[in-house]
């Protein structure tokens, strides 16, 4: 399990070489990538800064994967998020899980977005032509969560 | 002792990131220590009252408001978090 | 729409970069990489080699591209899959696709694997230590397949 | 004229990857032509039985029995897919 918060961007497709390298099992993998849009709720985005509780994050993103792996026959999970100013078009975050097969891989990646939606502290905090404002807690992330218990 | 920490919407309506606070004895749990904050007034009574939508985590862990306070306990107080 | 049916490997990291390239309403991509294993129902694989049928799987691919955008809110798809002969570890099938948000990239992506499995004409033969085989379609597969209809 | 294409497993049974056949006036879907092909015999009538799984497609898009064939068609024959 590899998780990662940092202000750096990140190289998908090297992170994923890394991810799945030595292990001739791996058939599968499912991947999200997150990107910071320029429009949010209607508003024109010109960028966006990240806060997080630090420790705590770390600690809820392992605990996501480790339920995901308990869950699902899979190898392994990669989880990276960043911190701090970002600007439309920017990455956010990525998750990718290697599995021999495409079904539980896509179950889990699903699985460890859906977590980090509603349980890993990471607050946005946009800069929209009315000012900068909080982003608010999404009801749609809270159904997809709810899926899984 | 116990530190408390304050983040993102709730850190600036409260205009306070950390502080530390002798453990008082009538604080048992989340909800002991809520009543204490609430009873600050102002924007305290206001961002915690039980209809607004915030989370309580104790030593980094997710608590609701029977979880237990014991001395030493690194609490925060945060809102609906919004990452990802 | 990008299908690509080649010979040659991929580059997953700037494949990606081209499908989101000028879009900033962009916030999500979810992709899936299908890697060649070095075992197959218990036996060894030391390679295998993957027909198509030319011209049809084109049509098969865009056919399931079309499919998906009509039921999901998305914005592109791209689909690569290689022919030829290939060993273990080597990369055979990329599906990505773009969207506002994650729900509905990642739908799009599972559905677009599905139907690729049970619909685009490939077909596998691997070698083993007991000579080459033809691969048997997966009951799986056609139970993953319909789940959508 | 008909083309006819076979792969994968199949064309290995039946020996053959592509044919020209002048369309005959008995076949005017996919169930004839697979009764006049099965009455070639051997791998052709095994390989083709009912009971066995391959997949018929006319001009490049997948086809049941009851699919029209006309002249010109371009039909292939193949075992269920395995790619992806």
């Amino acid at each position: 399990m590899t998780i990662r918060v940092q202000q750096e961007d990140f190289d998908l497709g090297a992170e994923l070489l890394v991810l799945r390298e030595g292990n001739p099992r791996i058939g599968a993998i499912a991947s999200f990538l997150g990107l910071v849009r320029d429009i949010n709720e209607g508003d024109a985005v010109a960028g966006m800064s990240l806060e997080h509780y630090p420790g705590m994050t770390e600690k809820a993103l392992e605990r996501i994967v480790e339920q995901a792996k308990t869950r699902w026959n899979i190898f392994d999970a990669l989880v990276i998020h960043r911190v701090g100013d970002l600007k439309p078009t920017d990455q956010i975050v990525l998750v990718a899980v290697t599995g021999e097969h495409r079904g539980e891989a896509f179950a889990a990646c699903e699985f460890i977005m859906d977590y980090l939606k509603t349980e890993a502290p990471f607050w946005k905090r946009e800069q929209t032509p009315s000012g900068a404002r909080w982003v608010d807690a999404r009801e749609s992330d809270e159904q997809a969560v709810e899926r899984w218990r | 002792m116990l530190t408390l920490m304050y983040f993102a919407r709730l850190r600036e309506a409260l205009g306070v990131s950390t502080e530390q606070l002798d453990l008082p004895p009538e604080v048992q749990d989340v909800s002991g220590l809520l009543l204490l904050l609430r009873s600050r007034g102002g924007a305290w009574e206001a961002e915690l009252a039980e209809k607004r939508a915030f989370r309580v985590a104790v030593n980094q862990d997710m608590a609701d408001s029977a979880t237990v306070i014991r001395d030493g306990d690194e609490i925060a107080i945060f809102p609906p978090v919004t990452g990802g």
